[in-house]
């Protein structure tokens, strides 16, 4: 195979053990999530209900994890997929930066919106 | 290969008889979906946060509407399916079980029907007593 | 005499530029009669003997050891040197070349680009210090390790089955990873930074999604998974722990 | 046209040493192969390859000088001597080498190389790597010729040699999947195409062992010797003549006749089971003849149940693999049908310790040619050693060779004429119309060959036989070909070689006819015994357009052993 291939997919460790360590986090954390949503009968879904749920440390921990973990999971789930279908050279390195800026902020506008129950 | 080599390649049909496609095929489905589902819930949440109370309160009554509950359940066993695939492949990746795989993918099956179904009774029943 | 049906798949690179552009591809059906037994391999030919001159396929050792003839029979990989007509399904025996590969004529694929990846790998020992007198010492415990792997005949069932070769041409595919495993466990082999990158990349070993058709299709019972696996998990080692191998 | 310095017909391991040595050399060296080189016939090998490493606990005072009169006490002293001295002596770091490279051989506690007694062999000096020696072996020759950076020509048959006054100067060969014929333009040749066993109905040779790579100098001129001399081995499994390798004896298998006898203690009362291989051959077929086969049929057993499974799940996985694929039986069970299948072919391409042949240019290594180091017989574990000995002698003599060369090129017109004449031959062939059915012809070429000049031989039935065989050259003349289409046309490749069969084939029986005694694997029952006064000598056949060969004598190379009787 053409060297030029072996550089331009050097790496991918990395990514590869992300996507790992991201799914126990995510199986974790959803987990606390699901349980704490559905089954603890913290209550009915309400805003007052979720917002002091939100507010108390463990979950800011738990929904700020599962949001990071969530978003690079998905993230890099997608691009693991798209790479399966002939995606190479620049439009690799594009759809790669495109993902990143995209999670970033993804991750912006979801702590932005997890922020005021913090302070709430 | 080229174009014309796909089109003289012979397809395989009987590929998909090994569990493993199929677990491979649904989880990649799973996982998509689920992506695709996490931003609209970001959004969706974030939304309502801006609203304030009020608009959340409504945001969430539309939300335990039946056809909601019913799109829950798909999600649900989106997530309970490709958690347990992912468990099975986390497995593999330790090297454990690999040529289990085919007894692996059906427990992962049956683990979520079983789920699935004790959500659904739970859901259904929460449809009938807050009735349509 | 008892008879068997043949069915089988037909390929001619020399009629691809005729109206239909196809090649001629056709299924064709052949009666081959047998005494008490008949190998797939022997079926061919005599069907290349005496019904039909035009057939191709590849052969060698007749003895499952060569990897000549992996072709999808009956929807399964197998050695048609290696199967008796006798031990499979009654009636037609469908004989396709490997799916998912480019077809050279008949049940021929072309292997080139298994090949090449499979030399992509550095299949061969790497050493950096000076080779003792006599062998270099390997603990029996050590040669286990190499059991698996080096039992592979390069027959390319794994790599045609693969569904992430098929989307991805660059992939290198179970077989040439399999290899990689077989000189990265062997206790003489001394590389360090040398074949890493051959597999650790994202055309690499992180391209598999442990979909195990590999272990399925392969007709020798090996499990190239488990060696793509343990190549991921070696990289960690290595480029996380820093472990020497 | 295509241009190397040397050009290697045959990527078995006896071609892949010699292409590597070469390219070492700075030779610009490439392979053409029918097959891809790891398919090669080599990769069929089972049991091991000899080398007095001593380290075995019962073998710690073996030499080569032992490995060496073993080897030519076996060949019924037909071997030349220095010829074997050099084999034998050069195996110690041949296996070395093959282990630095990677050679997975199974290893003995202390993690030295394994070794296991071998038939013929006075110590346990068969290094192996379970039972799949011959494709370990291959398949790290291959990885190293890649990591040479030999360029290889897969799934290319070379039809014929390129003469040019006398001087090899290329070859021409059919692009199977290209589908077109080319020249290549070499300053040398190195013939590695392997053994002829597919001339017999009964063989465990691949089904590309046909020999044509033999037969190919034969008819540009070059002798082939000791012909005669084939090589039956004693365990084929009984419906496919599939190798059940002497390993299986060398772990401890046993032999049993109808009457459920170890019937070796007749024949070979100290060696039992582990006897050379023409001896066990005859003693089996013996008892055949004799109506002590199982159920007084035409097979004995080879029974391995007493070693247990373990023993045979490390030692012999690829045995028991192939005994339940090929023949229903699981050896841990039950005992396998046998029966002796030609194996060898001790005769080839006359050559000297070099690979030379008589032709300048032209050179041949491995089971092609005949050095001799295998004489009348050859010992298990000897060919695979031969191949890397003399693959690695060949490739360095050929370089050498070229190296001396004043002006390289060579004519083009010479390469041009042979280009022309194989386009005539397939024309021809193609154009026939009614002509002979070539698979008929093989058919009863291959029967012949089994019938006529099987395990024991006796005038009147060679003498039918070589009738039959001079007349299916005849016929040969007047094949037919069915499909003349470009691409991997297996109907004209197993056409071609079955020109070169045929004339392999009545070398073989016009030999055999001729020499009247017995020796080694040739055993004539009108001639029971060795014949050292007349028969002391190497067989040469010369290849005639018409009829048989045309039979010279050459000398043996003698010298560290007197001949003596052979007992076991
Ligand atoms: C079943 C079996 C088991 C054996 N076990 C042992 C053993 O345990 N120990 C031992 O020492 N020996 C053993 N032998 C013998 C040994 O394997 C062979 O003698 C040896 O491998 C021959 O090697 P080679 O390189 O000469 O030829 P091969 O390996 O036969 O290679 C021939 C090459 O020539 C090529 N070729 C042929 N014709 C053409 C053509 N016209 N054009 C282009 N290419 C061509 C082929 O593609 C191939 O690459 C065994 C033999 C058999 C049959
Ligand atoms: C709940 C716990 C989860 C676990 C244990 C888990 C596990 C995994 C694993 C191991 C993979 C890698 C599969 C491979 O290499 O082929 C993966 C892929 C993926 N995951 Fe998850 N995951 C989880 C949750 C999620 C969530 C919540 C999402 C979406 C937001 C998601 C989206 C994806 C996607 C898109 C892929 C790529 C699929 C593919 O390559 O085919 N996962 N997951
Ligand atoms: S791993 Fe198995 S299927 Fe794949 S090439 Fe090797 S022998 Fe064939
Ligand atoms: S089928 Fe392919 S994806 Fe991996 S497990 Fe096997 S290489
Ligand atoms: S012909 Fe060699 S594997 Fe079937």
């Amino acid at each position: 195979m053409r060297q030029g291939v072996i550089e331009e997919n050097a790496g991918g460790m990395w990514l590869w053990l992300l996507q790992r360590l991201t799914a126990v986090v995510l199986i974790v954390g959803l987990a606390v999530h699901i349980v704490a949503t559905h089954v603890l009968n913290l209550g009915e879904l309400s805003y007052d209900n979720v917002a002091g749920r939100l507010a108390m440390p463990l979950f800011v921990v738990v929904d700020f994890a599962l949001l990071g973990a969530g978003i690079f999971h998905a993230l890099n789930g997608l691009r693991m997929v798209l790479l399966d279908y002939g995606f190479s050279g620049r439009s690799k390195t594009m759809l790669s930066w495109g993902l990143f800026v995209f999670g970033v902020a993804a991750f912006g506008y979801g702590a932005w919106a997890l922020w005021p129950w913090l302070t709430a | 290969m080229s174009q014309k080599d796909r089109e003289t390649a012979n397809v395989g049909a009987g590929l998909w008889k090994g569990a493993g496609m199929w677990a491979w095929l649904f989880h990649r489905v799973s996982g998509v979906a689920l992506a695709l589902y996490l931003f609209a819930h970001i959004w969706v949440i974030s939304r309502g946060a801006a609203t304030g109370a009020e608009g959340f309160n409504t945001m969430f009554e539309t939300l335990e509407s039946p056809l909601f509950i019913v799109l829950d359940l798909f999600l649900l066993a989106a997530v309970v399916y490709h958690a347990l695939n992912g468990i099975r492949v986390l497995l593999f990746d330790l090297g454990v079980a690999i040529r289990q795989q085919k007894t692996l993918f059906w427990a992962v099956i049956a683990i979520s029907v079983v789920v699935m179904a004790v959500f659904a009774y739970i859901s259904l029943s929460f449809i009938a007593s807050h009735g349509a | 005499m008892p008879e068997a049906t043949f069915r089988i798949k037909r390929h001619n690179p020399e009629k691809l530029d005729d109206q239909n552009g196809t090649g001629d591809d056709r299924y064709d059906d052949f009666t081959v009669p047998y005494e008490s037994s008949l190998t797939v391999l022997e079926g061919l030919f005599y069907i290349q003997e005496n019904l039909d001159g035009s057939l191709s396929f590849r052969y060698c050792c007749r003895a499952a050891v060569c990897g000549s003839c992996a072709m999808y029979i009956n929807g399964t990989y197998r050695l048609a040197c290696q199967t008796n007509v006798r031990h499979l399904d009654d009636g037609p025996i469908t004989v396709e070349p490997m799916p998912h590969m480019p077809v050279v004529k008949d049940l021929v694929c072309d292997m080139t680009d298994f090949f090449a990846k499979y030399e992509t790998v550095m299949p061969h020992i790497i050493r950096n210090s000076a080779p003792p007198e006599k062998e270099i010492i390997q603990s029996p415990e050590d040669r286990k390790k190499l059991d698996m792997p080096v039992d592979c005949i390069l027959c390319g069932s794994c790599y045609s089955s693969c569904p992430s070769v098929w989307g991805e041409g660059n992939y290198l595919g179970p077989a040439a990873l399999l290899k990689a495993y077989r000189f990265e466990v062997d206790s003489r082999d001394e590389a360090r930074k040398e074949r890493l990158p051959r597999f650790d990349n994202e055309r690499g070993s992180y391209r598999c999604h442990t979909i195990t058709n590999c272990v399925e299709a392969c007709p020798k019972e090996l499990n190239p998974t488990e060696a793509i696996q343990w190549l991921k998990g070696a990289a960690v080692r290595r480029r996380l722990l820093g472990r020497a191998k | 046209m295509i241009y190397h310095e040397l050009v290697i017909v045959g990527g078995g391991l006896a071609g892949l040493r010699a292409a590597i040595e070469a390219k070492k050399q700075g030779i610009d060296v490439a392979i053409v192969s029918q097959v891809w080189p790891g398919r090669s016939h080599s990769g069929a090998a089972q049991g091991g390859v000899n080398a007095a490493l001593a380290n075995h606990p019962d073998s710690a005072d073996d030499t080569w000088e032992k490995h060496a009169f073993d080897t030519v006490k076996g060949s019924d002293y037909l071997a030349d001597q220095d010829a074997v001295a050099q084999m034998t002596k050069d195996a110690i770091p041949v296996i070395y080498e093959l282990d630095h490279a990677g050679c997975p051989f199974s290893r003995f506690d202390d993690g030295r190389i394994a070794q296991r007694p071998f038939g013929g062999a006075g110590y346990p000096r068969t290094c192996y790597g379970a039972d799949k020696t011959g494709h370990y072996m291959l398949h790290t020759m291959v990885e190293q010729a890649i990591e040479a950076g030999v360029p290889m020509y897969v799934e290319w048959f070379v039809a014929r040699l390129v003469v040019d006054e006398g001087v090899c100067r290329g070859v021409v060969a059919y692009d199977m999947v290209g589908g077109t014929f080319e020249l290549f333009q070499a300053e040398a040749v190195v013939i590695a195409t392997g053994g002829a066993g597919r001339v017999y109905s009964n063989s465990t040779n691949a089904i590309i062992s046909t020999g044509y790579g033999m037969a190919m100098a034969y008819h540009a001129g070059v002798a082939l010797k000791d012909l005669e001399f084939v090589q039956f081995h004693p365990t084929g499994l009984l419906t496919t003549n599939i190798l059940m390798s002497e390993g299986a004896r060398g772990e401890g298998g046993y032999l049993l006749n109808g009457l459920g006898e170890r019937f070796m203690q007749k024949y070979a009362p100290k060696a039992m089971e582990l006897a050379p291989r023409d001896i066990t051959s005859r003693s089996i077929q013996t008892e055949i003849n004799e109506g002590r086969g199982i159920d007084g049929k035409g097979y004995v057993y080879l029974d391995l149940r007493h070693l247990g499974a373990p023993k045979i799940l490390e030692k012999l996985p690829g045995i028991r693999d192939l005994a339940i694929h090929f023949e229903g039986v699981d050896p841990i069970e039950e005992p396998i049908p046998i029966v002796p299948s030609q194996h060898y072919s001790m005769g080839g391409i006359d050559t000297d310790m070099d690979g030379r042949t008589s032709m300048p240019g032209l050179y041949a290594a491995g089971e092609c040619a005949c050095v001799s180091v295998h004489g009348a017989n050859r010992l298990g574990g000897n060919s695979l050693l031969e191949t890397v000995v003399f693959g690695r002698r060949t490739g360095a003599a050929a370089a050498q060779y070229i190296d001396g060369l004043e002006d390289l090129g060579g004519s083009a017109a010479a390469g041009e004429e042979a280009l022309a004449d194989v386009r005539d031959r397939v024309r021809n062939l193609a154009n026939r119309e009614g002509g002979e059915d070539p698979y008929a012809i093989r058919a009863a070429m291959t029967s012949t060959m089994k019938e006529h000049f099987g395990v024991f031989r006796e005038a009147s039935v060679m003498q039918a036989g070589l009738d039959k065989m001079l007349d299916l050259k005849v016929r040969v003349k007047e094949a037919e070909l069915r499909h003349a289409g470009g691409v991997f046309n297996l109907d004209m490749i197993r056409t071609f070689e079955l020109e070169g069969m045929v004339d392999v084939a009545l070398g073989i029986a016009a030999g055999a006819l001729a020499r009247t005694e017995s020796r080694g694997s040739h055993s004539r029952t009108d001639f029971p015994d060795r014949d050292d006064a007349n028969w002391l000598k190497h067989t040469l056949a010369f290849y005639q357009t018409d009829g048989g060969p045309r039979l010279e004598a050459k000398a043996v190379g003698l010298g560290m052993f007197e001949p003596q009787e052979r007992k076991y």
